[in-house]
């Protein structure tokens, strides 16, 4: 099902942890949703000098946060601000269609993180840390398109994905 | 890789004897029971004797009331989309449970486009239905009760028997999903009072892929397909021989091992949850402590995730399944769990383990040690543990 | 008993190969390929491989438009009913043909339940569709065309490709029942026009109860099972890997052997027809001369009736078919042979002869002196046969 | 799927042919329900001396003929008369359910040779030979019971045979 790439790093996820005194932190996800995803980050002259981060969700989710931590490691805050979900996916050769998502979760957590930093930075407010919560959408039906297995919105014409007409239930 | 298989829910190996029976069909009998030549009689004969074992397995009293199909799910579709297109002038009324398998659940969905309704009954904190509730549910319209023999991710069994005495007072077709029960306990579908069952081969060592639907003379049911007078007239097309003949001989065995199996099971199922407070803690059993499938075992592990436990055991050499087979794939938290008033996290770390003939003693001591070392790693990955 | 098979229609045997393939599957890998450990990556992958095979056979563009079934008669049904009830809104209307498989003519039939209406148009004394009356057939609320590849019965192959360029012209869905053709003579989806194709494998030496329905990426249609997520969401239930995998290399050799075949078939085709006027009188051969299944024989004999000719050869160890099996166990005439300007006592006394690549020219001379036997007993038994 | 005695019959079928100036001749059945069979009666002193058959139609069909001549041969007039369509079911051992037609076939062609005997004893004209003409129910569809296979007719709310509850197509 998984690459070899996604294995290894699943297997030895690299940069675990969490990071005291971070410069900055970027939460997103929530148990609710499968996963949930922690990026600590310690800033030296606009450069992350040390990245740490926690994952609560699939073997996916563990591998693209690994892959995410090791590629913003040592890059500079414009550098990390670049790195898109669709790299992480490529830097791990591919993720199956259906946890496509979890790889969004990755680089999520990253921008969060920046934007934490930088808010401090022009002396904003910190936003608040997501909880937990429940959310509407896990709670009602989540539907897959028969096509390409995307999730797909109740009362959608069709997938976004693959643009195929859907017949919902 | 030698593997450790503790998921005969969904990979049963075949029984040697069942393996011999099939290959013996696939290299000197093709012929199609329909034919009118030997090759063809041949075939029906074995095909008849299929029937009969599957019949006396479940104490079926005539065994042309057994279908035949290609599983579980479409004895689901077919027992309960049938029977609702034929009696749709009597009502349009169905009763369920809420933790039901997809298939019941999405065949009463699909069911709801032709204007159906549904009254799906909960279930107390063990997963267990309350005959009741069913009972409280029935109006003048209910032409169908549909309840699940065994859950198939928290291995509770139901009241099927009280249920099916209240189907028969008042009248209301009664169909018990026993897909995960049949070949595994003992199941009578004339003293449980059930008007159709559903099973499948693969849960008693068949092969996977087939499996039959009980459908008590007299039932009012469309068939699934239409063509061929196949099945008694119940199931077009032609019949899948090889697998047939397999569910056929893994009958005969289920019903003569059944006893020492469950034996088996049972003991490495109390071995298993005795030595498991030594390995772990921030767990929960699911599923009731007595009325349950005795090769079956839920366990919720708190703050981590059930997939990436399946896959780090499956590094390890053992196999686990995280809830249904059929639900993998599919990414979310489990309504079974969900019913039973489990949190959302919690619903999303559960690992369940189906023993089978195979298992020793040694494979569950390694399991546990394993099992240990997997879960203390991926909390320490997990940002909702907190030492 | 040693049986000259001329059932391959109905009784084919299962390639060396494929055997091998299935009794691998059978002893080593029941896996199941939804389960996220290794015993399922396994499956998984033997699995895909296996529609891989299946869409070169067909040249499907992409392979995940096959889905695996259990037979002919599930891909049929699926795809009629799953496309009528996925279009219902645009319109109720099919069009079909009047010597369609009993699983084209009942499902549509079923449909008539859910106020669906059906156009079928009539064929020529071959058998031949005219696409012209097709095209005349279709009106706004025409959501579907269903017209087989090739006639069980009779043998004659349709003009499928212009029947589609009528389709995909007035935007109306097209399927093709190919269950006859699939692995017999090439059938290539994207030059045929088809938005589904049905098929099953023991046409072309792969185990029976097997089958495969493509379903052009972007149509509209419904599953026929509901529940888990399988074959990409459109055919929930645990596969059978067994059979699965037989099909997948059945197709693989269709592939590369198919036009051997061909020849072989043509051949012993050919001189059966040539040498019947010596051995027997009073005969009629069904099908177009030119467009019919190079391996297919489809005679009526005068004055005698099928099952008898059927269970008098097999006394003599030869194995025929007297239309289709499926449609043995129904005591009808043949709607096809009446289809074609048939005699109901012609459409009674009729034998299909389907060849197969272990019949030999010898085979061939032994069945035309047992035939002529056979038709001579049976003739003097007949109050209809006047010498 | 016919038991040893049916497959004996059908393979040596006995007294098949006709008989020159018979005494009685009744035939029933037409080739559109797929079978048609003729009795041929030589009649001495009220007793069955000769009998012989033809019959178009299946195994069981050309069986249930030769074994009914077994049977009738010899018999009085009478004792023909109570040669019922089980009857010769039961010494065929049995025939499958959806061939039990063809056992009324030949019970029915010998009551109706033995009323063409009769009817000549009592000097009313001969019964037109039936016609194999084109007859409705074989033109309509056929239907059969889920339950037990019997045959049942378009509009039946119960199989007859099994009591069971019909839905037609
Ligand atoms: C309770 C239950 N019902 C139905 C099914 C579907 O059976 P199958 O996968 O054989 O189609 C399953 C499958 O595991 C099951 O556990
Ligand atoms: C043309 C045609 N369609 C459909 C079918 C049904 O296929 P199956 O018997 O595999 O279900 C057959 C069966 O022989 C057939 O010949
Ligand atoms: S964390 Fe959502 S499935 Fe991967
Ligand atoms: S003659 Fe009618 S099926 Fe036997």
């Amino acid at each position: 099902m998984y690459s070899k790439t996604v294995m290894d790093h699943f297997k030895k996820p690299r940069n675990v942890g969490t990071i005291e005194n971070a410069d900055a932190i970027g939460e997103v996800g929530n148990p609710l949703c499968g996963d949930m995803m922690t990026i600590y980050l310690k800033i030296e002259d606009e450069r992350i000098t040390d990245i740490k981060f926690q994952t609560f969700g699939c073997g996916a989710a563990i591998a693209v946060s690994s892959m995410l931590t090791e590629m913003a490691k040592g890059k500079t805050i414009e550098e990390a601000k670049k790195i898109t979900n669709k790299d992480v996916a490529e830097a791990l050769e591919g993720l199956p269609k259906n946890k496509l998502h979890c790889s969004n979760l990755g680089a999520d957590a990253l921008q969060v993180a920046i934007k934490d930093y930088e808010d401090q930075k022009a002396g904003k407010p910190r936003q608040e840390r997501q909880q937990a919560e429940k959310h509407e959408h896990a709670e009602k039906d989540v539907c897959y398109c028969p096509y390409c297995d995307s999730e797909v919105g109740e009362g959608e014409a069709f997938c976004k994905s693959c643009k195929n007409a859907l017949v919902h239930l | 890789m030698n593997i450790i298989n503790f998921d005969h829910l969904s990979a049963n190996p075949i029984l040697p004897e069942v393996q011999e029976a099939m290959i013996d069909v696939i290299r000197n009998n093709y012929g199609n029971p329909s034919s009118q030549h030997s090759l063809g009689d041949a075939a029906a004969t074995a095909l008849e004797a299929a029937r009969d074992s599957v019949s006396a397995l479940i104490n079926c009293p005539v065994s042309k009331e057994i279908v035949f199909t290609s599983g579980g799910t479409e004895s689901v579709n077919h027992a309960i989309k049938g029977v609702a297109f034929a009696k749709a002038d009597k009502g349009k009324h169905i009763i369920t449970s809420n933790i039901e398998h997809n298939a019941v659940i999405r065949s009463l969905k699909r069911l709801k486009l032709f204007d159906y309704n549904v009254t799906s009954v909960s279930v107390d904190k063990y997963g267990m239905v309350d005959p009741a509730e069913i009972e409280a549910a029935i109006k003048d319209d209910t032409i169908l009760i549909s309840i699940m023999h065994s859950n198939n991710e928290i291995g509770t069994i139901q009241p099927i028997k009280e249920i099916g005495e209240i189907a028969k007072a008042r009248k209301v077709l009664f169909h018990s999903d026993a897909v995960d029960s049949v070949g595994v306990v003992p199941v009578d579908v004339q003293e449980l009072g059930v008007d159709l069952l559903s099973f499948a081969s693969n849960p008693f060592y068949g092969p996977a892929g087939v499996g039959g639907l009980y459908i008590k003379r007299g039932t009012a049911i469309w068939p699934m397909f239409d063509g061929g007078v196949q099945e008694n007239n119940k199931r077009a097309g032609t019949e899948n021989m090889i697998g047939i003949v397999g569910m056929g001989k893994a009958a005969e065995f289920a019903k003569r091992d059944m006893e020492k199996r469950i034996a088996h099971s049972k003991m490495l199922k109390e071995k298993f949850l005795r030595e498991l407070p030594d390995y772990l803690d921030e767990y929960i059993i699911n599923g009731h402590p007595e009325k349950s499938l005795p090769n079956h075992i839920s366990i919720s592990l708190k703050y981590i995730e059930g997939e990436s436990v399946v896959l780090m055991l499956d590094e390890e050499g053992i196999a686990v399944s995280t809830r249904s087979a059929c639900a993998a794939g599919a990414l979310r938290a489990s309504h079974v769990l969900l019913s039973i008033g489990h949190e959302f996290a919690d619903a999303q770390g559960t690992m369940v383990i189906t023993f089978g003939m195979e298992n020793t003693e040694e494979d569950v001591e390694r399991f546990l040690a394993v099992l240990k070392e997997t879960v203390v790693s991926l909390r320490e990955i997990s940002p909702l543990y907190k030492k």
